[in-house]
């Protein structure tokens, strides 16, 4: 079932994908990939203090071909392929954004990002604080993130909780290629660092209209990708289509399911949420990385913090288990739509 | 013993190969069962990366080109040797002994997988074997060499720690601290970098300006030396001298295995994107296997009889590894739960009943469905 | 206050710590450093694998002298000087792990252990894993932990909930002298990875009694520091004397407090905690680490699980807030005592 | 020019000192100022020192030996170049024109701290005078200014990045990771390595293998120079050939600073516990201030006169600067919550508002208990 769905289109009212459903000609669908990479190349021609590096994203374009035909189209100054050393690539991109740069680095994938981790928290993280605002560091860290493409322990990890923990950091997973693609441009203007984790299960598998232009989709909004008024499920990434593709299985069973896709993790639109969680009473949170100290975890505390007298049953979590991430059986260990459903279930029946 | 070493050093990277007697005393026996091995090798890499295409493996990392510096240095170890690999070293663990059902086993990681499926394809490993295990983050294995060999030297075994890299780990954190410290503690280490060319697209020339990676040695006191990677019995001893350099505690060594990758950086790679046709047809011509051929040939310990009888059995294993790995099983539900910790711990527990529920509730619902369908 | 607060010892059930308050020798007293100086020395005698290894432990015994003596005793072979790289640091030391030895390795203050986290996530921890138990790595990283020492953003931090994300970790946070020494000697036993923090505000504030012996404090087992019927108030490390100073503070106004020292913080102690909580209704969770993503996030999260029904009262977190950690005003960002006090009076008196 | 260099690199560390012909184009006056502000930041040291010891401030980081190396490097450095600061580095802030008030202020963390009392004394920063933030961990700022070099690049701008680091930092993921980069690119940095024979306790022995740190260059196709940090003629002199090479495209170049530290470590340190007074006797007789004074008194540049005017005068300015700075208030609660980003998110809004309540809360409580004891 799970790969049908990672295929389909997030429902709900969002508007961003509800072309393919209405049949619009194929010329204004995009992928994942093709969004970035177009979102990319407007923040590139827009601004000469705009560079992208990474290992392998100039000559061949990444290995996901995200940023194809970009070194072509900007040279290789603005456009790099650096040695093998993911410290070396965000410490150097940490100082081109204090002089004044815009770099926009590649980690090759989210699990490969722990060797850069000392300067993204020690560093970038504090960098305005600790300087009392004389530098800051606006730096941008796109990395393929999460499972489902048979990636084993190092190449589907999701590592966001981590960088929510850290002061400092703004983490964003978008989850449709308009919001990819706004949300991108967004990260690029934001003067603090940003990192935006691209959940490679969709790169593809998820077409939907982008706007040409360079419009932008403001951080730290969420969408309501789907209304309801029995259960709050909330999911960011890949998993929003699995949290779609429960709401429509238990609709069948008369539960009625509102959506939220967070689109940005850190900081969070809190209204959003609390205004949700009000009107049902009830919460599922759907995350793909291990359970403990996940992010699912912060927004049920911040739900009980916010909420708690609204709630009529207790939160629930859908997550990666606390083990490493596996292979064969990584169907089993993704938070799929039928995991969720059974938990949207015991909560919109608990009583 | 570094005299012997440094001239090796100088040896060109041109044909015609050393003749055997250049290799000191490596037999002709041990060159030819390594040649057995490359060859071996080659077919396995041929074979999984039509599977892979086919559709029937998920992902393959090889060492087509490489054969020669892998099994070269393999040969030159001790069983009692720890090897550390990177990826792309299989042909070293099962010159070892590792069984090639067992192998094929790990690349579908079904049921009989020695990790149980957790891993992608190649990530093997053997306790028995002294083989560590293989993870895909570029150079973390360094450092574990470095601790490895500091274990021996503690323990005072007769051992050394062998590690593989390739070229662009050369630039990872680990790299760098594993040469530090085994530099400041004299540890029995060698440090086998296998120079193929490229960091998937990334050439030696935008890696490091060095103009040799074996110059990064004197960096950290220790005794660098590029080796002729496709020059097998040139690897052979280059890493038998270090090995006995390393057991007589003068230190480890950095070997730059000079080598290339004649095919792409894995099944998922097209390296027509990064480099030309001209320069692959020229390090195609050094191919490893053309020139311990020829060199063996020579010397008469080689023939065409042989090579068809090499690869007739190992066509002949392989066929049956993978019909047999292939039909398996997958791991078991328990085995996502199995081995974080030694013990399994409460939550642990609780998680995989929660994934038993889930399995049963799918299936459940899937023969609900074919229920319905037959109605 | 929380000066004083951080000399006086817990109270409660712990016995741990009691021999002061009876008027014990002073030769019975020690304190954390010289509990945990007295483990390694225990083990490094019973275990010739054992080893310890880190930046300046072994000629002058470490920053806060914790190895003191160490070398002269056992020698330059099995208390190491290691040059200044923690990625060499845990690296060599799960090669030395996986090769039959037993490592403790210093970091020197938990806020430098960043360039190992690499080692520590993606290596250490799934070894055991990935390797289909062919191979584990019995390491314990021992490392001066929290604020209260007037060290600025770079040697206060808490970061044990990155470590509690990374499944195959056990997490451990002593807070008494007999702890710290039973504990470590647990830690060193352990058959996987063990993170050791160590909170260094209280390394000679505090002193008690430790067995002369090498009794072993089991890992997983919290212990109840103070019996109390109203509110249940968690804590590890320094904070501990924190929540029992804010706990004697309520008991004035007729507040009973109930005050979990967890020690092990991963894998928790889940029944002592529920138990707490089903007799209590309420629960209040000290952290110093910032609040969001934090390890408070993920004990409210499983209470929600384990024991929704008899929550009471919306269960509170108090925290280090939610930036970097300050140098000149630390006792503003901690959860010092008032601060909890604060929160068991708002839990008690919620209805 | 990297001929001239090279000569440097042969100097031996010995005295007496080279005669101010031998550097170069350096003017006696340039040298007599470096003195002059050697002498202050050693003043300076000295006074942070007893303060500490009295606990009037909590913490303090210095220079005492190797202002030589810290003064001439900055002396040779442009207003425009990037500095980016290791931990010991205040005379170079002070140098280029940062008030000395200023300085103490970030010593007492008080209202008027650049960084509001954020981080530990001698963590200081300024824009205005292109000095980067200072950090604890050790090594961190050498990729940041690799990328800052990168930066002037890609602009066109003609400035380089010039870095300092210990000898232990070499160590560090970010030393080899920084090289490696600034090599491929041929950045215009300068990586300047203060070896001042310690990480903290851990002597340069330990530290590494090498006989010289500037041997690191070569691994990375960077040029490296050993230079005596004591001899400031000749830091100045590499500093600039540096510069100069940088500027003219020819890359980065490696210097190590050969200097001693004659204190401890820090304020927290007790360099007894690790040294012998031998070895501490004999490198205070290589002392830099002592070194320069003696070649600028023979030049007649320098004189007794000319030495307690610069002593009175510092003497003044820090006696009025430490009185100043110690009566001011401390930041104010805001302070802790600002600048974690350009603007404050809900969150941080509502937990300074929960901070300014347990504030609230406890003045009050202090006042009552205060009252309580009044009757
Ligand atoms: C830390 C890390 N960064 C990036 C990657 C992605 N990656 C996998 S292999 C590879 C290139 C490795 O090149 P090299 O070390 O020369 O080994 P080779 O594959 O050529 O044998 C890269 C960048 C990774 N696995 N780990
Ligand atoms: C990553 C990291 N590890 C450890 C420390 C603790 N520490 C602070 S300074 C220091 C020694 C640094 O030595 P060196 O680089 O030679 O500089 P020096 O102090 O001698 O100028 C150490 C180990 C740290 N600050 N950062
Ligand atoms: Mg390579
Ligand atoms: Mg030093």
């Amino acid at each position: 079932m799970s790969e049908a769905v990672a295929l389909r289109q997030p429902g709900g009212s969002g508007g961003a994908a509800t072309a393919q459903r209405r049949g619009a000609e194929p010329t204004g669908e995009r992928t994942l990939v093709q969004a970035i990479n177009a979102a990319l190349a407007l923040a590139l021609e827009a601004d000469p203090n705009v560079v992208v590096l990474g290992e392998d994203v100039a000559q061949i374009g990444g290995v996901f071909r995200v940023t194809e035909g970009l070194k072509a189209r900007f040279g290789q100054d603005r456009v790099i392929d650096t040695p093998l050393t993911e410290t070396g690539i965000i410490g150097a991109a940490i100082g081109m954004a204090i002089a004044g740069m815009k770099p926009v680095a590649e980690i090759q994938f989210a699990d490969f990002i722990y060797p850069a981790f000392d300067q993204i928290v020690n560093e970038a993280a504090k960098y305005r604080y600790r300087s009392g605002g004389d530098f800051h560091v606006p730096l941008v860290i796109r990395t393929p993130y999460g499972g489902g493409i048979k990636g084993g322990h190092y190449h589907s990890q999701s590592p966001e909780a981590l960088f929510i923990h850290t002061p400092g950091l703004k983490v964003v997973v978008p989850a449709t290629p308009a919001d990819a693609h706004g949300l991108l441009l967004s990260a690029i203007d934001d003067p603090d660092p940003v990192l935006f984790f691209e959940p490679k299960r969709i790169y593809r598998a998820v077409k939907g209209p982008v706007p040409a232009g360079a419009e932008r989709v403001p951080l730290s909004e969420a969408r309501v990708a789907r209304r309801g008024r029995a259960v709050t499920c909330v999911a960011w990434g890949a998993m929003l289509y699995e949290a779609l593709a429960a709401a429509a299985a238990v609709a069948d069973d008369g539960i009625d399911v509102e959506v939220i896709d967070l689109r940005t993790l850190w900081p969070v639109d809190i209204t959003t949420l609390r205004q949700s969680v009000e009107k049902t009473g009830r919460l599922v949170v759907v995350q793909e990385a291990p359970r403990a100290c996940g992010f699912a975890a912060e927004l049920i505390s911040l739900v009980c913090e916010h909420a708690f007298l609204h709630l009529e049953a207790p939160p629930q979590r859908v997550t990666g288990y606390d083990t490493p991430f596996p292979y064969t059986l990584e169907h089993d260990y993704l938070p799929l739509a039928d995991r969720i459903a059974a938990a949207l279930r015991g909560t919109a029946r608990f009583a | 013993m570094v005299d012997s070493l440094e001239s090796l050093r100088l040896a060109p990277l041109t044909l015609p190969p050393p003749t055997p007697a250049k290799a000191g005393t490596e037999s002709l026996e041990l060159l030819a069962n390594v040649l057995r091995w490359m060859l071996r090798s080659r077919f396995i890499d041929e074979r999984l990366e039509k599977l892979q295409r086919q559709g029937r493996i998920g992902f393959h990392v090889g060492a087509l080109g490489e054969e020669g510096a892998i099994l070269g240095a393999t040969a030159a170890l001790k069983a009692d040797d720890w090897l550390v690999p990177c990826y792309r070293e299989f042909a070293a663990l099962l010159y070892r002994g590792y069984p090639l059902e067992r192998y094929l086993d790990n690349v579908y990681g079904n049921c009989d997988d020695v990790v149980q499926g957790r891993q992608m394809p190649d990530h093997v490993t053997s306790r028995a074997l002294n083989y560590l295990s293989v993870s895909s983050p570029v150079g973390t294995q360094i450092t574990h060499a470095t601790g490895l060999a500091w274990a021996a030297k503690l323990k005072g075994e007769r051992r050394v720690a062998a590690v593989f890299f390739g070229d662009g780990a050369t630039s990872s954190n680990d790299f760098h601290a594993a040469l530090t410290i085994a530099g400041v503690h004299k540890l029995p280490t060698l440090f086998l970098c296998r120079n193929n060319h490229f960091a998937i697209s990334v050439p030696t020339s935008q890696q490091c300006a060095a103009t040799t990676f074996a110059a990064k040695g004197a960096g950290y006191g220790v005794l660098g030396l590029k080796v002729d990677g496709n020059d097998v019995a040139a690897v052979v001893a280059a890493v038998r001298e270090a090995r006995a350099r390393a057991l007589a505690g003068e230190g480890p060594t950095l070997l730059e295995l000079d080598t290339y990758r004649l095919g792409g950086h894995s099944t998922s790679d097209d390296p027509t994107r990064y480099r030309s046709q001209d320069e692959f047809e020229a390090f195609k011509a050094k191919d490893p296997v053309i020139r311990l051929r020829q060199t063996l040939v020579q010397a008469g310990a080689w023939s065409e009889a042989l090579e068809a009888d090499a690869l007739a059995q190992i066509k002949a294993e392989l066929s049956q590894a993978v019909s047999r790995a292939e039909a398996k099983a997958k791991p078991p539900l328990s085995s996502v739960f199995h081995d974080v910790y030694a013990e399994m711990p409460w939550h642990l527990r609780a998680q995989w009943r929660e994934a038993e529920a889930a399995c049963t509730a799918k299936d459940a619902s899937a023969a609900a469905e074919e229920g319905d369908q037959d109605v």
